[in-house]
């Protein structure tokens, strides 16, 4: 479904990305582990368009993207949730999701319809209701704790009907319960068809939801694998032991 | 003709001193709050009334200096206090109207206790001038030039050398992190608007002695010119603030001297501005990120 | 004794400023790009009406929209700009904006220099010259159909994509909205109205000189702004009903007036940061409840997001 | 449509019938003019009285009030009291129009006086025009004002007549050929720059160097540089007192040729803010101070008491706009506009602060001699006296 070539990236002198291969395929979830510093957010970055790679080529469904800018991205169907949470926090959980809906919208001159029609308001509650969020539809997001945030920022990515979902690290800051809660959500999700790639800290979490990953370290991947496989390597100990030992831990 | 070019360039050296002098406070106030002063020429206009009345009452220039700096700065921390800290949640364009409010105020406030009409401020100093191949120079011009760029040196040595300095650096990244540094922050943003609003009154009233005239819009200009010094320099960088100043003043003075048909001395100065932004969105010498 | 013609000159000032506040509000109260620049793209709709009916004989109905288009085409160029511009990068960007537009106008003789442009026709329709009640009339007709556009770009994909960037550019992407086209449609309408309302202008005064468009005719639109309140299609009418009236009502005042002024300004704006109808005020809230026909939750809610 | 399109449709609508109705409902008020021909007669005024160009202003209101007083002490007008209305327009085309209406419907003056510069007045001047009310323009220079407009006059001096008398004078006086002129980039400015030009052009001088500054410009030593650079045997300032800076900094850089400036130098200030090197210069101008006319010494002495600092120009040239609306209504023997308009253009030889206006043209301006005024120990002091009918006579 998603195939990166040799993608580098550089930022001044740091590399941020060396040669990275991967391949997502369709119906997986797909994790991408790694101490902090390893390149995950830079990855999800270049994937959905907000950084353009150095060099690399990055194909969903036989097309390439690295050059295209992330509205179109997100119209062609990669959609991604943000590490630190992006709601429009002055307006209300149902604009925020309603928004998102009309992706579709935002190309040519589609912005002059009306957004009030039964097909998008149906479609925001149902996502409104997938995401648990039923009971704070007209409460402005910026109010709401981090857990509920997280939700939406799923919502919010679910409602531009992708056919791959980036999840970057949906559990971060999370208490234990809440973690469970969104892991329930990502299984969820992924039923109704979706590929999920996520990046993740929790290693535990990516473990117990991942089909397969990949482990970056320094920009490189150094492991591949089914989840046990890859926490049995020992370059991923390394990694983690040499790095930081506290963030597997948290 | 060879030495008007560099009578043009002696000619913008002192124009960067009015430039950098307001650029300075300026860009100190601006570093710490992220508010856009404009009230910070309404400081400056009032450093040099203050000035003015101490130079009609004592006759000492330096007495004049110091008063207008005191005074200024006391009005300076007033509209900090007032003013800023109490709107620092509220979204910038409700302080920029407040600090433009203020600033009209300030002035019409001078134009009612001092007058509508501009005074002269006309210093008892002789004036010696010389001439060096053509380029003349005099001695107000030297004593305008050494005390501006002194009191930058100053400035730039108290931000980088001094603890209170390097403070208000820290601040200047992040209050938060300041904060849990145990820095005293209020106490921290009053200094820091201490300094530049003596700046400001400094600035005032030495421009006015140069010029030998203050008016109560003497401001006006300076208000918006001060904005495009520091964001020639990148907003908060004091090396940026007297770089920009003297790129515009030199700048100025040969354009408005060589194609002053084509556009007046502050649409050059924006036209500038406007270009180095576009190839350098975060200033000369801001940070990109 | 209020005399007629005098209320119809406030009314029609009022009017027209509503409307390039209106465009403002666009910019600014939906798209949340600072604008310290409008007065330009009044000037700009200004000059072009003048020059087109006085030097090229050209009929008021097509130097109307004209004016409009030549304002809009220069928002397109400004908004280009501002894709690569920061908040306050932004915000001294359009101040010099406007102080580069207005030298041209003094500058350059096509506009009248700094004599200005004089004679300028009044509109006529059916043979009937329009002037005074009249005037004020199409200007009013002309901010209805504004007010209209407003209503229409708040229940559109537009507006949800410009109060979508105004929140949070990266979102924004996220969700397939192109930021950058955003911006520039933000500065691009924006300045249509402001040039619609030059037109207009210009053709009421029937003499225009470059300092009418000054920066601090901008800061008097941005007051309107946001006195009246942002992302409000009532906003613009109320806050240029107010900071039109209120100098009139402080003439007796005389010299007195700038600081009475000033200060009624700095005590608004620190009580009513929202302005009297903009998003969240107290009218606001009310509003919306009455259309809604119920009274909605976010009440209490909006009252806990002007606290943080 | 749904209900709530419905429903802001509506909104709007009745918002526009409000207004309409608002309006019509006040013109059904409105009363005819109230009988105009008791108490006090009502002179409108306007000019900037807070603001950038409050200076003026202010100056301006007091020329005008003590004229009005001094008319008053001595028996008013046709046996009634004058009355001035005045409002600030802050420098404002808008405001102007906006008083424009006001004192007109409200206020029902008979006649109103500009104490504003030229893109106030101008704007404002077309309604006094429509409306049938003399608009006396104090001191704005732009001859759009008067043009084609006959209840529009003028008592200052034109820039025409002024930029003339500058370029005769400079020719005559100082026998200039190498003339260097400084001008600010207002109407007035202009006109003074074009016409100066022209007249010394035609009497065989030329223009070496020329720039326009704005009114807020301190700094002058550019622009200078390049002026001394051509070696002028003139210079030529056409600004106001608070540019006599340029004076000084002209003198710095070793320009030690005569200085020639206008009227926007007439004022004391000039002196206070240039200091010594004021002195020699001389001023292109109207107001005569060492007239022995009493009642301009009066005048002089009753401004220096009411505005606390000697009288300038800007003044001198709003007292005289009432002494000649006062002076017209007497003659006219009515508060009639029309009547007042007609008994403007037959006054002759007005004797005013400002000098003797000859006569008022057909198109409305003042023709009246030109004074020259050289500054000796930080006063004005009379110089010269145009009388050429070439140079004073206005162009229309």
């Amino acid at each position: 479904m998603l195939k990166i070539v040799n993608l580098n990236k550089r930022f001044g002198g740091l590399q941020a990305l060396s040669n990275v291969n991967m391949e997502v395929k369709k119906g997986e979830i797909l994790g991408v582990i790694g101490p902090n510093g390893a390149g995950k957010t830079t990855l999800f970055n270049i994937i959905t368009g907000f950084l353009k790679p150095t060099s690399g080529r990055i194909i969903f469904q036989g097309m390439e993207i690295q050059r295209l800018p992330p509205a179109k991205i997100v119209k062609l169907g990669i959609a991604r949730t943000f590490q630190i949470v992006k709601p429009l926090k002055n307006l209300t959980v149902f604009e925020n999701i309603l928004t998102a809906v009309g992706y579709q919208n935002y190309f040519g001159l589609h912005f002059f319809k009306r957004w009030n029609e039964e097909e998008y308001v149906k479609k925001a509650e149902k996502i409104i209701k997938l995401v648990g969020l039923e009971g704070h539809r007209d409460t402005v997001s910026g109010l709401l704790p981090l857990g509920l945030q997280k939700r939406i920022e799923i919502a919010k990515a679910l409602a531009v009907e992708p056919k791959l979902l980036l999840l970057d690290e949906p559990t971060a800051g999370m208490s234990y319960e809440e973690s469970e809660e969104i892991k329930e959500l990502i299984k969820r999700v992924r039923e109704r068809g979706v590929t999920i790639m996520l990046v993740e800290h929790n290693v535990p979490f990516a473990v117990d939801l991942t089909d397969r990953m990949y482990v970056l370290s320094y920009g490189k991947i150094i492991a591949e694998g089914s989840p046990e496989e890859v926490i049995k390597n020992k370059k991923v100990i390394e990694a983690y032991l040499g790095g930081e030992y506290a963030s597997v831990e948290s | 003709m060879y030495s008007s070019i560099i009578q043009e360039l002696l000619n913008g050296i002192t124009l960067s001193a009015v430039y950098v002098a307001i650029a300075l406070g300026l860009t100190i106030t601006y570093g710490i709050l992220k508010i856009l002063h404009i009230a910070h020429a309404g400081v400056y206009l009032w450093g040099a009334y203050i000035g003015y009345i101490a130079y009609v009452y004592t006759g000492s220039v330096i007495l004049s200096l110091i008063f207008g700096a005191l005074g200024a700065a006391l009005i300076g921390v007033a509209i900090e206090r007032v003013f800023y800290i109490p709107a620092l949640d509220s979204p910038p364009h409700i302080t920029l109207i407040i600090s433009i409010a203020l600033f009209t105020l300030l002035s019409e406030l001078a134009a009612k206790t001092f007058g509508y009409h501009p005074k002269g401020f006309t210093i008892h100093w002789p004036i010696y001038s010389w001439t060096i191949g053509g380029v003349v120079i005099n001695s107000m011009q030297i004593f305008f030039l050494a005390v501006v760029y002194s009191a930058s040196i100053g400035v730039w040595l108290w931000a980088t050398k001094t603890r209170m300095g390097l403070a208000s650096r820290a601040l200047i990244q992040d209050i938060e992190t300041a904060k849990s540094m145990g820095v005293n922050v209020n106490r921290l943003i009053d200094i820091n608007f201490l300094v530049g609003s003596a700046l400001a009154g400094l600035s005032g009233v030495l421009v006015g002695m140069y010029y030998t005239i203050i008016w109560p819009h003497m401001g006006d200009v300076v208000a918006y010119k001060g904005l495009v010094v520091i964001v020639l320099g990148g907003f908060g960088s004091i090396i940026g603030a007297i770089v920009g100043g003297l790129i515009l003043g030199i700048s100025e003075s040969y354009l408005i001297a060589y194609f002053g048909n084509i556009l007046p001395r502050d649409a050059f100065a924006f036209l500038i501005m406007i270009i180095i932004l576009i190839l350098r969105p975060q200033g000369l010498f801001g940070r990109s990120e | 004794m209020i005399s007629v013609l005098y209320l119809i000159t406030i009314l029609t000032l009022i009017g027209i400023y509503a409307l390039a506040t209106l465009g403002l509000n666009i910019t600014m109260g939906y798209a949340g790009q600072v604008n310290l620049g409008q007065a330009a793209f009044v000037g700009i709709g200004a000059f072009t009406s003048a020059i087109l009916t006085t030097s090229y004989h050209i009929s008021f109905w097509i130097a109307l929209p004209l004016a409009g288009i030549m304002a809009f085409l220069i928002g397109i160029l400004i908004g280009i700009v501002s894709i690569r511009l920061k908040q306050d990068f932004l915000a001294i960007t359009t101040i010099g904006f406007n102080f580069i537009v207005v030298a041209i106008f003094l500058y350059y003789d096509v506009f009248g220099g700094s004599f200005g442009i004089i004679n300028i026709p009044r509109p006529t329709l059916f043979g009937i010259t329009l002037k005074s009640s009249y005037y004020m009339i199409l200007v009013f007709i002309v901010l209805a159909i504004a007010m209209f556009f407003n209503y229409w770009m708040e229940n559109s994909w537009l507006g949800m994509a410009l109060r979508a960037i105004k929140e949070d550019e990266d979102a924004a992407e996220s969700m397939g909205i192109d930021v950058k086209k955003y911006k520039i449609i933000a500065f691009s309408f924006g300045a249509f109205f402001a040039g619609v309302a030059g037109s207009l202008l210009a053709h009421f005064k029937t003499y225009i000189v470059w300092s009418d468009f000054g920066f601090s005719v901008s800061i008097m639109l941005l007051t309107m702004c946001i006195l009246g309140g942002l992302e409000s299609m009532y906003g613009p009418i109320i806050g240029a009903s107010i900071v039109i009236l209120l100098p009139e009502i402080f003439r007796p005042l005389a010299e007195y007036r700038l600081i009475t002024y000033a200060i009624f300004l700095i005590v608004l704006l620190k009580y009513m940061p929202q302005g009297i109808i903009g998003r969240g005020s107290y009218l606001d809230r009310k509003i919306r409840a009455f259309f809604k026909g119920e009274e909605s939750t976010r009440k209490e809610e909006d009252q806990n997001a002007e606290d943080s | 449509m749904d209900g709530k399109t419905k429903k802001v449709v509506t909104a709007v609508i009745v918002i526009v019938v409000v207004i309409a109705i608002i309006a019509g409902v006040l013109a059904y008020y409105y009363s005819q003019p109230s009988e105009k021909e008791k108490g006090p007669i009502k002179i409108g005024f306007f000019a900037p009285l807070t603001g950038e160009a409050a200076a003026d202003g202010n100056s301006a209101l007091h020329g005008a009030q003590i004229a009005v007083d001094y008319i008053n002490s001595h028996g008013g007008v046709l046996g009634r009291q004058l009355k001035l209305v005045y409002y600030d327009d802050q420098l404002s085309a808008d405001q102007a129009i906006a008083i424009a209406h006001k004192l007109i419907e409200e206020d029902q003056v008979v006649a109103a006086i500009s104490g504003s510069y030229s893109g106030t007045t101008l704007a404002a001047s077309s309604i006094y025009n429509e409306e049938g009310v003399p608009l006396v323009d104090a001191y704005a220079v732009n001859p759009d004002i008067t043009k084609d407009k006959p209840y529009v006059f003028r008592v200052g001096m034109m820039g025409v007549t002024e930029g003339k008398a500058a370029g005769y004078a400079a020719v005559k006086y100082f026998n200039a050929s190498r003339i260097a002129i400084l001008y600010i980039d207002n109407p007035f400015g202009v006109s003074l720059f074009e016409n100066a030009k022209a007249q010394a052009e035609k009497m065989g001088a030329s223009v070496v160097y020329s720039a326009k500054f704005s009114y807020p410009t301190t700094d002058f030593t550019s622009w200078l540089t390049e002026a001394k650079a051509q070696n002028p045997d003139l210079l030529m300032i056409f600004g106001y007192y608070n540019h006599a800076v340029a004076i000084k900094q002209a003198r710095d850089l070793g320009m030690n040729i005569p200085i020639l400036g206008c009227e926007g130098f007439d004022s004391p200030k000039l002196m206070e803010i240039a200091g010594d090197y004021a002195n020699g210069v001389v001023i292109v101008t109207d107001l005569n101070r060492d007239s022995k006319k009493d009642f301009v010494q009066d005048f002089l002495k009753e401004y220096q008491k009411v505005a606390g600092m000697p009288a300038d120009m800007v003044a001198a040239s709003a007292y005289d706009a009432v002494l000649v609306l006062a002076k017209a209504i007497e003659k006219a023997g009515s508060t009639n506009p029309k009547d007042i308009a007609n008994a403007i253009r037959s006054l002759t030889n007005i004797e005013g602060a400002t000098g003797m206006i000859l006569k008022f043209t057909n198109g409305g301006n003042a023709e009246k001699y030109i004074t020259l005024q050289i500054v000796k120990n930080k006063e004005f002091h009379f110089y010269a006296e145009i009388t050429d009918p070439e140079i004073i006579t206005p162009p229309f």
